[in-house]
């Protein structure tokens, strides 16, 4: 059997190429960057070519990237950075419901420890209105957190937008660009943002990499602190492994992405076409348009996520589901629930996410095999058994 | 999340006694849409003996194994045997289930007893 | 040229046997371990028998054991974890003047957050005496951090004996045991201790992944907000490869750490009377006894460490100093002068920290190459001239 | 922190004019213990000129480097010439200096000014 992987948002397979610039960094290369010697050195040097590979990739200065564990630790040291670094002009911090957990919970976290949160709704696509974050703003407001795009249903928020009037009113913006960063154009002075977080696993770079990036002149209290790497800024030996691999995956997404982005868009439409077109009492979540190119989610109605994606990986298709029963909470996904679907339709959410591998053919066997699985379900369904 | 056992996905893949029966002796219907599971039992009974049991289910892997196991666990048994089965032998009888999906034996055995009780409660208007 | 690592306490080359066992999770078995499909659950399996090999290596529990992103994000998980948690009982930490900065910073950002923290000071072999402890405790202690052994100058703290005071009286005991975890036995139940941090890359294995050990029952803040990984304790996609390669290692280090730390001890004994004996004005820092296996500290007088260690490297051997040139302070290492050397004396210090490849005949090399350039170095000294 | 310029490792492989000079026409000594650099400067003058320049550093990679290229900046120059010298043309000489380490360029200036001022206040006195 074939196995297609199709959940190229939760993470990507590491580029072959990626590998190999890595492991002489574990065997050979394998000194502390901090190091004055020549081993800490050579590591070093490799640590600068990826800063300025990943600078570029984003319109940035390398000096503003600072490398983290990941998109959670950026998203962790943006929120709670400029939080406490402005908690002298205020406390106030505006961001949206369809937020990715990193950045939610960080607000939670502060909002027990004497800030104030405002959580701004979305559409039935999943937009943020910049009307809504201009009407949120009090003077006590240091911090707008709203993301490139959505991880669950792929709707790319008017970041731009949204990012002028924060610059407008003296507040930073942050972005969590995890889902767009080498997948679509991400700059950040045409996104007028602050901070932006990325993650190195979600373009074929490894996992336990990321970076923030933060404008000259933005001050912010380290998250990670101890030892005096990063200017200060982020403490923790350097992983020269991890951060080669994610410069060699900016490097790679740099050459990449314009024509992949195009093929995964049509291939993306043709699913999504597909999928409504096939199977009735089927819906597609998130914007139509403002799309990230390999975003496909959909609720398929009276059946339940965990019972299809179980179904669908049994003939090695690999997806993801917002149905409450893939989390502990029992509660189905947030950004489901934000975009007003009723609990039992949020139940039944698929998410398809493609990536470099995905093919046409891929494309037409989860076309096959999905609507004979929704079938099957559907007729252990007491739900759809009452209706039809 | 922690994956099923073999017995899980078993029973996920070929679900025994799917559907419903007419004219049931009874019926218990537990869940809500809500929550994300669902599931209606429903039982033919002769002579205070479990002759036939059908289910059907909107949830996860764990709601349908868990709704397939019980039906077969309760045939050929007296109500009084089936009204003894916890849903901790339910889970047991299918190799475990994970902690985050135990509420789906709970279901099951709800499930149960609500058909039990439906089909005690009918025999009594009947007599 | 033959090259000489002696600076395994910054960091150790990765183990051939730890990367083969990474590979399959760059370009195969990449899925993400959270994920419900087939490429999740063999990314889970393998997470879950690395957490087992780690577990067994400390005598823990395998649940007892968080993944993270090594050993500053485990001190500052572990430091202001327990500090939140236990913010309604009190809000006083005990920590040492020896500890590494990722437990020293940690501190401070506490304690501009209404926390209060008493730093323990140290003989001049710089241990900790429990005695201190026990009178620095009040009734608004919640956590005491005092490390299992010191990264500059190798000397093992009686933890065991803190531990013991810390559980008489309630109070969350936390080591940082990044320098000991598979170097010499560490056992979570003989050290008294409630959370342990260690990282990967210090015994063979990756960079960018570590562990903190939590005891049950032990109630802790997150520190990486985000997603439910970690049984909501510590969020972010996990990072297989880094997390098999650290369980490889405590593998490995279970197999080798006795006859390894036997070895090293002669070696480093050897070394430290080499030192002392051929080089006049010459003195050891640390304890000479209660020392990690690996670690020679020495000060040679009227030199200046960063330009002995340009000189070693030089000749192709890699050490690190506690001078103050080495860091962007330009204050000589807070060890050194915790321990009571004056600030010329602390100026001129060197770290040899040996590992798995070190020879006998490397430790030739040094004794070999370091007396003459001492000597070079001291004919160029103001200070060595006017006395001699 | 980053690396020095192959120039200061030059330096510092091959320090030029190290040593102390009897009976010195000028002697200029910065810096101290505590902050980890100290720095002598010998110079002998025949006619305001410089005619030799040594030195002796307890210091850094950087300190031995500046030193040595200040002795080498200094020699065969006027006492006029040489008490232009900046710690930048200093730290400009040795390919550039990482941003920490442009503290030890300023000792050499500083050395370097009290070594002129030590000629001068001696010239006067003896005038
Ligand atoms: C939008 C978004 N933000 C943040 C994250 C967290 O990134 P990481 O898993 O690298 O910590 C993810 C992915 O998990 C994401 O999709
Ligand atoms: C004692 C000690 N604690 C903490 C750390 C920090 O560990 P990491 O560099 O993995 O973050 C180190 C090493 O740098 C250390 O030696």
């Amino acid at each position: 059997m074939k196995r297609i992987y199709m959940d190229h948002a939760a993470t990507t397979p590491v580029d072959p190429e990626v590998v190999a610039a890595m492991l002489p960094f574990f065997t050979e290369n394998y000194g502390n960057a901090s190091s004055m010697h020549a081993f800490g050195q050579e590591a070093r040097q490799a640590i600068e070519q990826a800063r300025e590979s990943i600078a570029l990739l984003i319109g940035a200065k390398p000096d503003e990237i600072i490398f983290t564990s990941g998109g959670t630790e950026s998203d962790n040291f943006a929120v709670k950075g400029i939080a406490y670094a402005r908690k002298d002009k205020g406390n106030h911090i505006i961001t949206s419901a369809v937020e990715h957990h990193a950045v939610l919970e960080p607000c939670h976290f502060l909002e027990k420890n004497g800030f104030q949160v405002t959580v701004l709704p979305v559409d039935e696509t999943g937009l943020v209105d910049p009307v809504d974050v201009k009407k949120a703003i009090t003077d006590k407001t240091t911090l707008i957190s709203i993301m490139h795009a959505n991880n669950e249903i792929g709707t790319i928020e008017p970041v731009r937008e949204i990012g002028a009037i924060a610059r407008e009113c003296g507040i930073a913006f942050h972005t969590d660009a995890v889902q767009t960063f080498g997948r679509i154009p991400v700059n950040v002075a045409d996104l007028n943002v602050d901070l932006l977080s990325a993650s190195g696993h979600k373009l074929y770079g490894p996992k336990g990499v990321g970076i923030l990036y933060i404008r000259k002149g933005t001050r912010i209290v380290p998250f990670m602190h101890g030892g005096e790497q990063e200017k200060n800024r982020r403490a923790s030996t350097y992983n020269v492994p991890g951060i080669v691999g994610m410069g060699k995956a900016a490097e790679l997404a740099g050459e990449h992405m314009e024509r992949e982005a195009a093929r995964l868009t049509s291939l993306r439409d043709r699913m999504i076409r597909g999928i409504l077109d096939g199977i009735d009492h089927s819906r597609l979540n998130g914007h139509p348009v403002l799309r990230l190119p390999n975003n496909v989610n959909v609720s398929l109605e009276y059946v339940e996520g965990e019972s299809m994606l179980l179904s669908l990986d049994m003939e090695g298709i690999a997806c993801s589901t917002g149905s409450a029963c893939s989390s502990q909470s029992l509660e189905p996904s947030h950004v489901l629930r934000a975009i007003g679907l009723p609990h039992e339709i949020a139940h039944g959410s698929l998410r398809f996410s493609m990536g470099r591998v995905t093919s046409d053919d891929d494309v037409d066997t989860v076309l096959t095999v999905l609507p004979r699985i929704v079938d099957r379900l559907r007729a252990m369904s007491p739900l759809y058994g009452k209706k039809h | 999340m922690t994956g099923y056992s073999d017995k899980v996905m078993e029973h996920f893949r070929n679900p025994r006694n799917v559907g419903d029966i007419e004219n049931p002796d009874g019926v218990g219907k537990v869940g809500n849409p809500v929550c994300g599971d669902i599931m209606e039992l429903y039982l033919k009974v002769e002579n205070d003996v479990i002759v036939d049991a059908r289910f059907k289910t909107f949830g996860c892997g764990a709601a349908i194994a868990t709704s397939s196991m019980v039906t077969e666990l309760i045939r050929n048994k007296t109500i009084e045997e089936a009204s003894k089965i916890s849903n901790r032998a339910v889970a047991e009888a299918l190799g475990g289930l994970p902690p985050i999906k135990m509420h789906c034996s709970v279901l099951a055995e709800e499930a149960l007893s609500r058909a039990i009780d439906d089909y005690r409660s009918r025999k009594k208007i009947a007599a």
